[in-house]
């Protein structure tokens, strides 16, 4: 388990314990709004390196998983679940879409390993935060029954995707990074590069003090959100580990992308479905991703995803 | 100095509110508002503000009986089956009548 | 629209006193309260927030005439002699009565 | 429990003149006052506190009517022409009613 | 173009798609407290090098182009553009003192140009951050007619400007780069030099919010102040450029008087002028300072001052 | 005199000024949240390099001075400085417990001096903040008289005290350093241990700034309380070095322990006291730990205590 790790393992037991620790918002957003942009300045750096048509097939696989992932997810929610249109709809758009900070630890664990990796894999991870989100908030709108089938403004919705921040911060920090290239970005490194791990350490405390405050929202939602929180990003990392492996990616790649694929997002999928789909009720959803799936895919998860893609690299 | 009875309209809710209800209050012709960030709890649990969704603001607007009224009922009417939001009239009396 | 007339309680105080404040208003029948972070000055001084034992808060609660007394009347009788603290009341009025 | 009628007097101005507020409200026999950071919209436009010129407060004092009005009526004339600047007086009641 | 400058047509382009990316304030505060006291510090540990009557003279000619600089616009903006007493003089101030992050800009660029440059550079930036304003004001109390003729109160405005807080951390960081010297200074460069470059980045992706909601304000003020912002700084960086060359200063530091002269403040002047000048709409200085000459500086101008500085010093 | 100490008086000298300069509240949070980890950390690394067997010994001698000092201190404030019972004992309960930041100083100069040290120190810093506020309000509860002779809640105050953030950031950064060791941590010295110098000098120029603001609450104290802040330090600092000494310390171990000793709490102290003991004055503790003998062991008192240790260390 890398340490960092154990910032997490802090900041939920300190929460646990009703430790008056806490991290000032602005901390938070700050730390948030750092993680956002090195990742994608050190993908768009290396994006440079590659030409557009190597890529560009690998991107557009990763995108149709990114479709088809929720619509997996929404009928076991909403039949053997039995949550409504709208709560299934709302946390299939989350584990449709993926956690930044999960790839974060999953890219340390990745270097710690010293596999080779596609070193643009951040271009993936700008790419699946989107069409989960708006493949949930579609489910909802076009299964949903009455008044409440309401027409879906697309602007605004687009708007509140396109133009979030996670959005905007990741795909803004991979343009410069490209454009820039490595010889621009390295007066920055200092701070983009070299603090890396350990803002990462500092965020993750606060998401430790976070996923332990939304316990009481799991005891509401019931055990099957609990089961469904953990088998989920299994499952999920396997259909990330073949597709990684069939276009072609290294072993470190077909880890990341499995890892991205089992994340749930709780940073651009609440933002967005709060205003989209505000019938869906936010406790279940970031109940189960925040409480349940990330602490697992931190902890257990990365390391059983890495097993996985081994075993398709054998 | 003479003074003119207004009426006080607070609204505290959710912060994804905010740009949804800035846009509001303007339509149904009140010509302020001022907001502060804030933390609470209420029938929908506690928002301690740690965390981006978890945020709330406390909205002020003054203005004629009429205008909060509509507000209100629009605010309540929309957002308040799905958001965390709260609403109180006070009465308050400012000197330029007009500007508010 | 029916409204109903509620009170305001409006408590000021140093931030170390929240966890105890938010605890005893639930306990003496308020249903919600409003926290904001404030800085000021009073008969204790000038209260900065520029460090932690600096800080102060200004919590807000909309409840019955007979809770905000029971509320004021201990929280005076408990923390007032100790602690930085003004609190007054006003009179407001809401339209989802038993909410409050 | 006996309560002394008292006025409440809401100030939300540009943070420039928060020094000079405190100076003001003291001068004219305020006992104390409370600020929090605010952001907001008016006759002026909008002030969205994302920058240092952009930022606007909101202050609060609990006094004597007579205090209040002599507050409101020198802020009024001094700072109101060149400055984003709102104000509104509010009844509220008191329990220490010498402290206000 | 630096990259710097990417970070700044991010903020822009984001606030202009009305993205709700926002820097908490807390960070904007504390990325300005930073860059000026590492401004400072760095100018402070070069000074601390040079004899001061290597120095001196150069700073009193400094202070000098700080009190003509004002003098000049302040006509052009009465008489030209027909604004008011108070509006004129408040513009001329802003342009008459320097823009600390232009300044920040412009040491990258011209590190990068690989040119020699007077390292203690960051004296004269304190230096002329005051008399513009000072003038400025001067201006306006002098020239205004009947009740706005008011009495200067010194006290106050001496406080005001010299206690405000970019001339407390810039002179501070200097005294305390000064004293402590190089060796005092080196176990704090992982802080205040090794991110600057980054931090800097990071400030400017904050300006490109902030210059983009200046828009608005552009429109109210007309197209006067639009050409005023685009001509000032190039007429003012040829006498910060003459200047430069006449007071013996190399390239990279007759580039950087450029820079000054050609910045228009808008951290300490705004501040000061709001209590010394009310009557000045700040909305005309403001938009222009940073909705116009911020963005030109950053992109035309810096590389234009590189190129008038180059033909002085053929 | 280090650097950093220059930082504090620029924060002194700002706010005696009464400039506007002002450090955002987030950012003095961040800071001390900062300072608090990487001390942890760094400690925790070393501490797993030793034997319990050595380090458990010193551990349990260094608590019981932190058990003593306090009752050293409270007999001279209740019948010399004839404070009554609770402001007595929540002054003793500051300068039994001990500054982090005081520790912080004392590190940079120990480091600069060149000498050996115990690098597992930190573990003192946690162990030294609990005994001293726990004697305190002990006293305090035992020795007041009538309806002030309340029960103490043992758990309720455990809590305070265990689980504040200082506890449980020293004790949780002690943990995790000591669990990852120096591999594990290295990735994040970017951010926890290269930045520390900087950070420190920011958060003394924040300290400057309050100690400062303190000045008024000690003309309301009177002359006692200010000798008080200068002799009691002293003499307790030599009480550490002789413990240190005891213990078997090196001379920069020995001048650490003598400088905890010297210090007086201004986190966590006044947090817990707060709650547990409300009828003390807080002005009267906090402006002697922070108005005096802060100022006084950075300038004066650490090169002082540095002096004592190597008389013991001949
Ligand atoms: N009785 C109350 N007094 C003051 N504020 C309240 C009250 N009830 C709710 N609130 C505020 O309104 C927000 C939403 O309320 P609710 O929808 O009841 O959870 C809460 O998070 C509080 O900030
Ligand atoms: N007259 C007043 N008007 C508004 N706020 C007040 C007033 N007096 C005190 N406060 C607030 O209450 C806090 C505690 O008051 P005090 O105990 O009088 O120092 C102050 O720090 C202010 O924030
Ligand atoms: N009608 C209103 N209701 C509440 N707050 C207002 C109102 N009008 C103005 N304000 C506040 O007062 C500040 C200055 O107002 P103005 O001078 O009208 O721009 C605004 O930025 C708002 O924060
Ligand atoms: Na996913
Ligand atoms: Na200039
Ligand atoms: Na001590």
């Amino acid at each position: 388990m890398d340490p960092v790790v154990l910032f997490f393992l802090l900041g939920v037991i300190a929460r646990l314990l009703k430790s008056d620790l806490k991290l000032p918002d602005a901390l938070y957003e700050t730390l948030s709004i750092y993680l956002l942009l090195a990742i994608g300045l050190k993908g768009g750096v290396e994006l440079a390196k590659h030409p557009v048509a190597m890529v560009a097939p690998q991107a557009i696989a990763v995108i149709a998983m990114g479709l088809v992932l929720p619509l997996l997810a929404y009928p076991v929610l909403r039949f053997l679940g039995k949550f409504n249109t709208f709560d299934s709809a709302a946390i299939a758009a989350h584990y449709g879409s993926v956690s930044v900070v999960t790839f974060a630890v999953g890219l340390a664990f990745v270097i710690k390993q010293g596999v080779a990796f596609e070193e643009y894999m951040p271009l993936f991870v700008a790419l699946l935060e989107v069409p989960g989100i708006v493949v949930g908030i579609l489910l909802a709108r076009t299964l949903a029954q009455g008044s409440a089938r309401k027409k879906i403004h697309w602007g605004a919705l687009a708007h509140e995707i396109f133009l979030g921040k996670s959005v905007v911060l990741l795909v803004g920090g991979l343009l410069i990074g490209s454009f820039a290239g490595p010889q621009g970005i390295d007066p920055m490194r200092g701070l983009f590069f070299d603090l890396f791990k350990g803002v990462l350490a500092l965020f993750l405390l606060e998401m430790g003090l976070v996923a332990a405050s939304r316990v009481t929202d799991l005891k509401r939602a019931g055990p099957f959100l609990i089961v469904f929180g953990i088998v989920t990003p299994v499952v999920f990392s396997m259909i990330g580990a073949a597709l990684g492996r069939l276009i072609g990616l290294s072993l470190g790649g077909t880890t990341l992308l499995a890892i991205l694929a089992a994340s749930a997002s709780y940073i651009a999928a609440p933002a967005a479905l709060r205003i989209a789909l505000p019938e869906a009720n936010p406790t279940l959803s970031i109940g189960a991703a925040l409480g349940i799936t990330f602490p697992f895919n931190l902890t257990l998860g990365i390391p059983l995803y890495f097993e996985i893609a081994k075993r398709l690299h054998f | 100095m003479q003074t003119h009875p207004k009426k006080l309209l607070v609204i505290i809710g959710e912060s994804a509110l905010e740009k949804f209800l800035v846009r509001d209050i303007k339509q149904f012709g009140a010509h302020g508002y001022t907001i502060a960030d804030v933390r609470g709890g209420g029938t929908h649990g506690t928002r301690e503000a740690v965390w981006e969704g978890d945020r709330s603001i406390r909205m002020e607007v003054i203005c004629d009986e009429a205008v909060a009224k509509k507000i209100a009922e629009y605010v309540l009417s929309v957002y308040a089956i799905n958001f965390s939001l709260s609403l109180y009239f006070g009465d308050v009396t400012v000197i330029r009548g007009d500007k508010f």
